[in-house]
């Protein structure tokens, strides 16, 4: 074994990002971290989580861990504000540029971690899903995280607290039409989680959970699933919501109970649309821009020759972490970024050390 | 005459009718209206599930498991997953006829992923039902007075239910009589005690024990109905006085262990009594036949040209896990054909007589297709089976009733087992039943 | 002074009712024996037409308006004004719905003995006695009658109403109301008639019952003929009701209704003992059944091994010829 | 307001009855006691009327069994808010009317009371039954043989069966003395639990009263009637069989 001193190149300070950076430093490789943003923690630090899923850690506190984790660390050089614009060359050998706030940086990186992460559904201003742009009680599971996160679950029509919350599972994803034929996986704990957050805030409230089937991977059925309903009396009805109609200053909500096989209209204060994960828009710039493939999802393409590994790109020495793969949960994230973490570290070491 | 029910040429027709959300009132035509969800709520839910024993209720997740193998909704429409789903869409149960339909058979229970158990929410919601002032079916009410008043649910005298033991042509000892300590304290029960079907068995059984010389007495009219029917039906608080009643009478004398006839009573001396202070060695009459069979094959003697198929009683099977002694004895049966149902066993269906659907029976047959046991006797026959086995005394008199009235009375016998041994023995008849 | 027996008239709608008949029977038997006269006491608005067709020595009239249905209060305030000075030895009242009241009201208010359910009432030796039917029928009280004046609450239909009257028309004496009559706390009666649609076998005092012996629904026809005869209604076993050829009001047993009619007439019912709980009490039971070893008979008065059919349709060539 | 349910256990019919060796009563020691099946119907009805005026019912009985207790526990399980039980030295006793209506009528004149109800008869009253006989002895208006009532405006209206279903509507002043013969409703049921609550919570007020004159009815002898246990079987052919029928009809006034 032998170490030729280059660095890896992680792209995206998000959990993944963070996780994969901290354990390549660990294992004794230098890392330069780039992140567009000004600051680390990416989409939940972007966009207010109030508590993680599955251990409801408050978000804010378990990324200011990891944050700190790579911060500390020596091996890990931190460059914010900055973007990859281009790379050429090969394993062991990639020479990469950077736009920093300082000026251009042209570094030699010997693997490249690709966590540029997903973006949340947008319900679409022309095609108006839900009347998502038109009726402000309409909102996302992003926009109920920051609510909870503030402790202030109230309507944005008026500022007052909802009695009753609908959850709409499934928009903007297993859609056809939309184009997003995949499960984004999470947003069935995810809801489950904010309905509970949701009766711990406002016990008195009434939510609903409309959908599809309930998709509970592992541990999220008996610890999420299963206490909202049981113990903070969620309603869960299967049946998706069809449509949502203005009814006085309140919300008309219409569907089928399939289950009963009967029509529903139900009045409801807030509705919270579940959306799903697409490929951010550094995904795609990145996926672009390094060569590698996508799927026709604009997702990276993962799986490499053998098709089992989660984190291999179509192109040697770059990995993928993470929701830049596919919807992923932090479980998923986690465990993605440790083992590219380990294949760059591997990869790194196996090339030929750098002619010059 | 129901008020609501007005006389339209040869049928009667309700004025209005609600049935799960379709309004079917209307002409003779019968034009369904649809109605709308407008609200859900967990209120009914936890009405129940606030109840000791019934938190369970709201546990369900609509998985389905349950309706399948729940034998009233073969019949009807019923099934535990759906009255979770009722009560959300603002049906009580507590108002509604499906809070009289289950007959805690516990194969709901047997499958349900998240141990919804109707056998223990049943009860509890039955009472509250009763606590809360809601009027209860009225053979219900009957059966749960006579057993309050006369210690039996047929309304019979005390003192009439030892009358059929100078019928039984052996020795029954009585306890009261004898004042001697006895091996077995045999646990007849009500209906074998006072109903004429019940009795034959009783007899068979009688002479079986004498044959085999068995060391047993039973309690006569001091035994009181064991109560676990009642307290599945609701009444707990009348469960728990004829038990403390019957604790106090079986401390007076001296057994070492009960042999009772019904599985119902097997299920409340095993399960419910040692919490009440009475803590005994219960076996079921097939249990202890099974454990003689060595004495008992010789015995048998007689052939038998039957085809018989055996139904499992729900408290002897699903709730106390015997399905092994009846079959052996059906075996051993000389000349005897044995074929199984297609529900047997840990899936057998209900009779309908559990959980006080015995005292349900009309109102029952007002909300389904056909009785329980007219689709079990049903099921006898497709088998081919000329001969319906039975060891639980519901059993007898609700097949027999089925047979009748679905007109395969001629080509299905209902015997209890007992009553086929001691045939087998030439103990008894073939026209004793 | 001859002793009197008395009688109180029950009428409705201006008819005596039979059983005052039966209990002018029962006074005429009583008072050929003692030597005595039997008194009627007619109470009501404008019934002294009716005094005429009573076979009594003599009719005691008291017309008013408050009389009209002998409502329990206004005729027993009467009785109790007027028996004090009458002095009859015995007040015979029947033990129907109206009379029941009256009985003991009157008894009570003037201390004199009642003997009720009674349904015998003769000399033995110098002595009355009454035998009063007690615990459901299964216990007669044998009660010896002293001097005093008595009231007798007599079961309809006990006696037979064979009373002639031996002679003239009887002496026909009017009374004014008593004053009592002006300070009533009875207010309004009404008599109401059921609708004729209504059927409510707990109620019906004649039953015809049928069961599986019937064979078919259109057999019913025949049933329902012979119920129409007797002015009973139909009624079923479990079985019948269970194939929907009557209605579920119409079952009688433990998982229908509980009747006790005065008659209850089987037609093929065997008796499975949830059926003999619902009609086992029934005052006459008449069972009609090819099986003679058919339960029923068990609990029948009378039985008839014999084709339904048959048995119908002789009784439908008597009744109805 | 206050509305007085009188409640009386009877000898069960259901049971065998035997008669005792002084053959004016019957075998007590073999007699098993129930509430009076009309009395529980009483006390529907009063609970009814209770239920739409605010009335308070008072369920009051005579203890000639030594068990009465049992039925006024469950009358207070079901809804009544009081219960009085006189006891005396006449426990085992068969009370007559007279007498029972003698003890009562200290005790209803005490509660002052706007309505009695209490069961139209009961299997032992051989001289008369108690309704009447209270209504004369307090001097109130009274029907028996009630089927339904309503308090409207000061008095109450009763609906009073008279036979083949004809029924006579009453307006009584108040206070006043009904013998019910069926509530508008059957008797709730009040479960075991109730009961039991009930009999650890609340509590019976007794009085000791005198035993009055004519304590039992003045029965000569009692007998058992002479009755067939199984049907005398007609015999002949249908038509003699229709004759024996018709026969028997008529000679019951049945026809």
């Amino acid at each position: 074994m032998r170490e030729n001193g280059l660095a890896v190149l992680v792209i995206g300070g998000g959990p993944g990002g963070l996780e994969a950076a901290r354990t390549v430093a660990a294992l004794g490789t230098p890392v330069v971290l780039v992140e567009r943003r000004h600051r680390l923690g990416g989409t939940p630090d972007a966009e207010h989580y109030a508590k993680l899923t599955h251990h409801f850690r408050d978000a804010e506190e378990a990324l200011g861990e990891l944050i700190a984790a790579v911060t500390s660390q020596p091996l890990v050089e931190i460059l914010t504000r900055s973007e990859v614009t281009a790379c050429e060359g090969e394993v062991g050998n990639f020479r990469v540029t950077i736009r920093t706030p300082e000026g251009m940086q042209e570094r030699t990186v010997g693997a490249i971690i690709v966590a540029t992460g997903f973006q949340h559904f947008d319900p679409g201003r022309e095609t108006q899903l839900y009347n998502y742009y038109s009726f402000p009680d309409v909102v996302t599971l992003s926009d109920m995280e920051a609510m909870l996160k503030a402790h202030q679950v109230v309507r944005p029509s008026n500022g007052q607290p909802p009695e009753r919350v609908a959850f709409i599972q499934c928009v903007g994803s297993r859609d056809r039409q939309i184009g997003n034929e995949f499960c984004s996986k999470v947003c069935c704990g995810i809801a489950s989680k904010q309905a509970i957050e949701i009766k711990q805030q406002l016990p008195n409230a009434r939510v609903f959970i409309f959908y599809i089937d309930m998709r509970m991977y592992g541990y999220w059925e008996n610890e999420l699933y299963w206490p909202a309903q049981e113990q903070y009396k969620v309603n869960y009805v299967k049946g998706i919501v069809s449509e949502i109609l203005p009814k006085g200053d309140r919300l008309l909500i219409r569907g089928e109970d399939t289950t009963m096989g009967r029509p529903m209209e139900i009045t409801v204060d807030l509705v919270v649309l579940s959306v799903g994960m697409e490929p951010s828009s550094g995904t795609r710039q990145m996926a672009r821009l390094l060569g590698i493939a996508q799927n026709k999802y604009g997702y990276i393409e993962a799986g490499g020759p053998s098709g089992l590994d989660p984190v291999a790109t179509s192109r040697p020495g770059i990995f993928v972490v993470g929701a830049a793969a596919r919807p992923a949960d932090l479980d998923d994230t986690f465990a993605t970024a440790g083992l590219a973490a380990a294949r760059a570290v591997a990869a790194l070491r196996q090339a030929p050390v750098a002619a010059d | 005459m129901d008020p609501s029910l007005k006389k339209v040429a040869e049928v009667w027709e309700r004025e209005t009718a609600i049935v799960e959300g379709m309004d079917i009132s209307g002409p003779w035509n019968r034009m369904f209206g649809q109605r709308v969800i407008w609200d859900y709520s967990p209120d009914l839910i936890e009405e129940i599930a606030q109840l000791p024993g019934a938190e369970s209720f709201a546990w369900c997740y609509q998985c389905g498991k349950c309706v399948p193998v729940c034998p009233v909704d073969v019949v009807g429409d019923y099934g535990p997953r759906k009255l979770y789903r009722r009560a959300q869409t603002g049906i009580n149960l507590l108002d509604s006829p499906d809070l009289w339909l289950c007959t805690t058979c516990a194969n709901c229970l047997r499958v349900c992923p998240k141990l919804v158990d109707m056998v223990q929410i049943m009860p509890a919601a039955r009472e509250h039902a009763m606590l809360t002032g809601r009027a209860i079916p009225a053979e219900l009410q009957e059966a749960l007075e006579n057993t309050a008043i006369y210690g039996n649910p047929l309304g019979q005298p005390a003192r009439k239910r030892e009358a059929w033991v100078k019928d039984a042509g052996v020795p029954v000892p009585i306890l009261h009589q004898i004042q001697r300590p006895v091996e077995w304290l045999w646990w007849v029960e009500c209906y074998p005690s006072y109903h004429p079907r019940g009795i034959d068995a009783s007899i068979a059984l009688a002479r079986i024990f004498n044959a085999l010389g068995l060391d047993f007495a039973i309690l006569g009219r001091e035994e009181k109905c064991a109560g676990d029917s009642q307290r599945l039906a609701g009444e707990r608080g009348l469960f728990e006085m004829l038990a403390e009643e019957n604790i106090r009478t079986l401390a007076k004398y001296e057994f070492r262990h009960i042999v009772v006839t019904d599985p119902h009573a097997l299920n409340a001396f095993r399960k419910h009594y040692p919490k009440l202070g009475g803590q005994y060695d219960v076996w079921h009459y097939t249990t202890l036949l099974a454990r003689e069979l060595p004495k008992l094959q010789p015995l048998l003697t007689k052939s038998l040209p039957y085809r018989v198929t055996f139904h499992d009683p729900c408290y002897l099977g699903r709730h106390n896990g015997e399905y092994d002694a009846p079959r052996q004895l059906i075996q051993a049966l000389p000349g005897v054909e044995f074929v199984e149902m297609l529900r047997c066993r840990e899936n057998s269906y209900c009779c309908g007589g559990g959980g006080g659907g015995m005292w349900l029976d009309s109102f029952a047959a007002g909300h389904q297709r056909r009785r329980l046991s007219e689709e079990r006797v049903l099921e006898a026959v497709s088998t081919g089976a000329d001969t319906l086995v039975v060891c639980c005394p519901y059993e007898v008199s609700r097949f027999e009733d089925a047979a009748k009235s679905t007109g395969v009375e001629g080509r299905l016998r209902v015997r209890d087992i007992a009553e086929l041994l001691a045939e087998a023995m030439g103990l008894i008849g073939e026209d004793a039943a | 002074m001859t002793q009197r027996i008395a009688v109180l008239v029950e009428h409705l709608e201006g008819q005596p009712t039979d059983v005052t008949f039966e209990l002018l029977g029962l006074a005429r038997r009583i008072a050929n024996t003692d030597g005595a006269s039997v008194q009627a006491y007619l109470f009501g608005e404008r019934v002294g037409h009716l005094a005429e067709s009573l076979p009594a020595d003599s009719v005691t009239v008291v017309e008013h308006s408050a009389l009209h249905h002998l409502a329990p209060e206004p005729t027993a305030r009467v009785l109790a004004a007027l028996l004090p000075a009458d002095l009859p030895r015995l007040l015979l009242v029947p033990n129907t719905s109206l009379g029941m009241d009256v009985a003991a009201w009157v008894a009570a208010a003037l201390e004199w003995p009642l003997v009720a359910y009674c349904q015998a009432l003769e000399h033995r030796g110098s002595r009355l006695v009454a035998t009063a039917q007690l615990f459901g029928g299964k216990i007669l009280a044998d009660v010896t009658l002293d001097e005093r004046p008595t009231v007798i609450a007599a079961l309809a239909g006990a006696f037979a109403a064979d009373a002639v009257n031996p002679g003239a028309p009887g002496k026909i004496e009017r009374r004014d109301a008593p004053a009592e009559l002006a300070a009533l706390r009875t207010r309004s009666v009404v008599l109401e008639r059921p609708e004729a649609a209504d059927v409510d076998i707990t109620r019906a005092e004649k039953i015809v019952a049928v069961g599986r012996g019937i064979e078919s629904k259109d057999n019913l026809e025949l049933a329902e003929q012979v119920a129409q005869a007797l002015g009973a209604v139909l009624a079923a076993s479990r079985p019948l009701v269970d194939a929907g050829w009557l209605p579920r009001s119409r079952q009688v047993g433990k998982s229908g209704l509980k009747v006790k009619p005065k008659l209850y007439f089987a037609l093929g019912i065997s008796g499975a003992p949830e059926h003999l709980e619902g009609m086992k009490d029934a005052e006459l039971i008449i069972a009609v059944n090819k099986d003679p070893k058919a339960p029923i008979f068990g609990v029948a008065d009378y039985g008839a091994v014999a084709d339904l059919f048959e048995v119908s349709e002789a009784l439908l060539e008597r009744l109805e010829g | 307001m206050t509305i007085v349910v009188v409640m009386e256990q009877v000898p069960d019919v259901v049971e065998e009855l035997a008669i005792a060796p002084s053959g004016t009563d019957l075998d007590r020691d073999a007699v098993s006691y129930v509430l009076n099946e009309y009395d529980d119907h009483a006390l529907e009805e009063a609970l009814l009327l209770a239920e739409a005026s605010g009335d308070e019912v008072v369920a009051v009985g005579i203890d000639t069994t030594g068990e009465l207790d049992q039925t006024l526990y469950t009358a207070l399980a079901k809804g009544a808010r009081r219960a009085i039980k006189l006891t005396g030295d006449f426990e085992g006793t068969w009370l007559s009317t007279r007498a029972a209506a003698r003890l009562l009528v200290p005790v209803i004149q005490e509660l002052g009371p706007r309505l009695v109800l209490t069961g139209v008869q009961a299997p032992d009253d051989l001289d008369g039954q108690l309704a009447p006989t209270l209504a004369a002895l307090l001097g109130w208006p009274h029907a028996s043989v009630v089927i339904g009532s309503e308090l409207v405006d000061g008095v109450v209206q009763v609906r009073k069966e008279l036979w083949g279903g004809i029924t006579m509507t009453l307006e009584l002043e108040l206070p006043a003395v009904l013998g019910v013969q069926a509530a508008r409703q059957a008797p709730r049921y009040v479960p075991i639990s109730r009961v039991r609550q009930v009999m650890r919570e609340a509590s019976i007020e007794t009085r000791e009263v005198e035993a009055p004159d004519g304590l039992v009815p003045a029965v000569t002898t009692l007998r058992v009637p002479e009755q067939a246990g199984r049907a005398e079987i007609l015999t002949g052919s249908p038509a003699e069989i229709a004759d024996r029928i018709i026969e028997l009809l008529r000679a019951r006034g049945l026809l």
